[in-house]
């Protein structure tokens, strides 16, 4: 197991892979993206209840599925690295951060204008709003531990055992916020007997959903890469000082 | 053992014989108290009603400031690479110190809450809930705070940065420590409340001084 | 008993420190770690005090893996660093008794004897001078005494009597079969000294 | 008591404390924590005048009185009801049959006083014509869900 993954670390490999398939994803995203918002914005039809605010949902609950997703991915990511000293891993951690944050900032930003006409309110201490709004603090940490060291192989760690700490927490946050209250609709896709939603209104939510993970993948990519050149370059530098 | 309890009686002997910290801490924790009645206005009912809430961020904001000195005054002294080298389990050695912060920086809030309480007009039943729920729930901000206080040692403007990474972390006991005293307060069962703070302590007690070790062994590389 | 140290390598901030470094002492002998600022001197005193992991290579004690036994490796050294660990509102005296009492041994008065310090054991260290605290900080050799020395600058600040004063036991350690692990800038001309020079082929210069 | 044997007994003891941890929070699921009471819970153990709580429940349909910026409505729980007072704008899903959160306190002649009202929405998206089906055919009630 641990072999296989290092070949992976190897970063002229991992290099090597993600060029290939960078233009694909980068396809994949314009496609989805034009199909899924079609769908949403014109082919979908309105919510019994809310009308045509519901339309807001298809790009406020696909940034909140990946805001969740990003984090895990991050976590998972991490503890290879601290596991398996795996090189690729805290960049890709690294890389995917600021991703993550912005997918967390979009569902924030559209759950406040979704709460205008339909809680009567921009922002309600609601509490998914707020998780979010905290696992937006939880990825404002990350970036800033990366940031506060000088050793980028340290900052790796600190990082990796912060963001450890933070993924054993967000489910005791999400459970605490959710009790202390609970305005938000109780969640609809992922129930045990089955989805609650009307396949008319499902059908666009998931183009969405799967729009955004090849979104993320394109950026992911470009920014792994970036970050893998940009250590190399800083070891290239330290060795022209040394001469 | 005896090593164990030798460090939490050193600690707590620095932190008597230093007694200025001590005692900042303390005025801190008034002080920010005070202010509320200042900002909202002297209205008791309403006073009454965001008193529990008022204590529980007052002595989260107390504890804070004093996080950083967990580790920092023996990792700039060179204490911590001491306390690294002994025979001392290094997981064992942060649980010591992180006994000791919550004995000196912690316990005198706790002490100090009655009197607090009562200038909030907080009703008699609420305040020894208000006692039992941050005695209960307030090693967790030490245990937590250990953490960040672990990561961002040695670091020259670590201070702001252990506040953004502990600060979201803390949300959970701020609000059933809340709940639990709101529930004293409304007549309804304050038990869950507390029974799950204690289930947190006692979860950080066992994963926040691993993951502090782990951070400590970062600092002093 | 022995230490012996195998291809160590050091990189710290991306860069490379020393590396394939080696040697080896047995009791009795002395390594005098010589070298630049910069050069690696407390790396490498670090490494063999195990608070800092070497990239690659591996550090023996009595021709085990110290990862073996890290527990038991710990007891067989003390290490002095640059800074005094010494707290400033406690004396010398109540200082030096919890290290000892930390790594579990019971001499001292005996080591506030020898380093010359029973007239200011019970002043707080925060007054002391910065001879008197190194000389405090070097007093835990004896306290609580252990068969291997790492000593970082163990003589800087100290004037020309203490000096001599710190030869004669570090002399006194050797003699009795302890082993000591040196790095200072002057040559103390000490007897069965074996000298590590980091500025020579096996640092970074040259890679 | 060897080194090796110590480590297992601290990792032991870990994991004894965390399964303590565990069942804590488990337990206090059992007693169920309640962040708002029912206007049953308000019958069987009575709050005091001016105390502040959460009264949590449905909307009592045909209780809903406007005037002006009052509005006062019966939260129920389908057993015992009690009335509530409320001035101010309440959110747009507010409405008959729909679950609420108040808080706020009691009055003398029994009313509940609320300072805010938060209001529940379902978790069923649907066309409204679908709605309309289901409705038709007796499969959907929105009383039953809250």
């Amino acid at each position: 197991m641990a072999v296989d993954l290092h070949k992976f670390a190897n970063p002229a490999r991992f290099l090597r892979i993600t060029s290939a398939i960078f233009p694909w994803a980068a396809i994949v995203t314009v496609l989805l993206l034009a199909v899924g918002l079609y769908l949403a914005l014109f082919a979908s039809p309105e919510d019994y209840q809310q009308g045509a605010t519901v339309r807001i949902m298809f790009v406020h609950v696909p940034a909140a599925w990946m805001a969740m997703s990003i984090y895990v991915m991050m976590a998972i990511s991490s503890a290879t690295g601290l596991i398996w000293k795996h090189p690729v891993a805290d960049l890709s951690a690294k890389a995917a951060a600021p991703i993550g944050a912005c997918f967390t900032f979009l569902a924030l930003v559209t759950g406040s204008l979704w709460g205008q006409p339909m809680w009567g309110t921009f922002w309600v201490w609601d509490a998914r709003l707020t998780s979010m709004l905290i696992l937006f603090f939880l990825y404002l940490g990350y970036m800033a531990i990366w940031g506060s060291f000088d050793d980028q192989s340290k900052a790796g760690k600190a990082a990796a055992i912060l963001v450890l700490i933070g993924a054993i927490n967000v489910p005791i946050i999400k459970f605490s916020v959710d009790w202390w209250n609970t305005l938000h609709q109780p969640a609809s896709v992922a129930t045990m007997d089955g989805p609650k939603i009307h396949s008319s209104i499902l059908t666009p939510l998931l183009v969405m959903g799967l729009a955004y993970t090849s979104l993320f993948l394109t950026i992911f990519i470009i920014r792994v890469k970036a970050e893998i050149l940009g250590r190399r370059l800083r070891i290239l530098r330290l060795a022209h000082v040394e001469d | 053992m005896n090593k164990f309890t030798n460090l939490i009686i050193r600690d707590i002997r620095l932190a008597v014989r230093q007694g200025s910290a001590f005692t900042m801490t303390l005025s801190f924790f008034v002080v920010a108290v005070t202010l509320y009645p200042l900002g909202v206005g002297p209205e008791l009912n309403i006073l009454a009603r965001i008193g529990p809430g008022v204590l529980w961020v007052g002595a989260l904001l107390s504890c804070l400031l004093t996080l950083d000195r967990i580790f920092q005054a023996d990792f700039e002294d060179g204490s911590l690479d001491q306390l690294m080298l002994g025979s001392l389990p290094i997981e064992l050695m942060t649980l010591a110190k992180i006994i000791a912060h919550w004995l000196t920086s912690v316990v005198p809030l706790i002490l100090i809450t009655p009197i607090l309480a009562v200038s909030l007009n907080m009703p008699a039943d609420g305040i020894w809930v208000m006692m039992l729920a941050l005695l209960v729930g307030s090693p967790v901000l030490s245990l937590i705070g250990a953490v960040g206080a672990g990561l961002t040692v040695g670091m020259r403007r670590g201070g702001v940065l252990l506040s953004l990474l502990v600060l979201p972390l803390y949300i959970p006991v701020l609000i059933f420590g809340v709940a639990a005293v709101e529930a004293a307060i409304a007549v309804l069962p304050m038990g869950p409340h507390i029974l799950l703070l204690a289930g947190l302590s006692l979860g950080a007690l066992v994963i926040c001084p691993i993951a502090a070790a782990a951070a400590l062994r970062l600092a002093v590389e | 008993m022995s230490l012996t140290a195998i291809n160590l390598r050091c990189i710290r901030q991306d860069r490379l420190i020393f590396t394939d470094l080696g040697f080896s002492l047995k009791a009795g002998e002395i390594l005098w770690v010589q070298g630049r600022n910069g050069a690696g001197k407390s790396s490498l005193l670090r490494m063999i005090a195990g608070l800092l992991k070497p990239v690659s290579g591996e550090i023996q004690w009595k021709g085990a893996s110290v990862k073996e036994d890290p527990d038991g490796y710990q007891d067989q050294f003390r290490y002095i660093g640059h800074q005094e660990a010494l707290k400033p509102v406690l004396s010398a005296r109540e200082n030096l008794q919890f290290w000892a009492d930390f790594s579990g041994s019971h001499n001292v008065s005996a080591a506030l004897k020898e380093f010359d310090l029973e007239k200011i054991a019970d002043s707080p260290v925060g007054i002391m001078s910065a001879g008197q605290k190194k000389r405090t900080n070097l007093a835990r050799l004896i306290s609580s005494p252990a068969p291997l020395w790492i000593l970082d600058e163990p003589i800087s600040s100290l004037d020309t009597h203490y000096i001599e004063l710190f030869k004669k036991q570090l002399e006194k350690h050797v003699a009795a079969g302890g082993m000591a692990l040196l790095a200072t800038h002057q040559d103390l001309n000490l007897p069965s000294v074996h000298k590590l020079d980091l500025d020579g082929p096996r640092g970074r210069n040259n890679e | 008591m060897t080194r090796k044997r110590r480590r297992l007994y601290i990792v032991l003891s870990g994991m004894a404390v965390l399964a303590v941890a565990a069942s804590l929070v488990l337990m206090s699921f059992e007693d169920s924590l309640v962040f708002f009471r029912s206007p049953s819970d308000l019958v069987e153990k009575p709050v005091p005048v001016g105390r502040n709580f959460r009264l949590g429940g449905l909307v009592e349909e045909g209780s809903v009185v406007k005037d002006g910026v009052e509005i006062s409505f019966r939260v129920t729980d389908l057993v015992e009801s009690v009335s509530v007072r409320y001035r101010g704008l309440v959110p747009d899903l507010f409405r008959e049959g729909q679950g609420v959160v108040t808080e706020g306190q009691l009055t003398e002649d029994g009313t509940f006083v609320a300072s805010s009202v938060l209001a529940k929405h379902d978790e069923n998206y649907m066309p409204p014509e679908v709605a309309e089906s289901l409705k038709a055919a007796g499969q959907w009630q929105p009383e039953d869900k809250k």
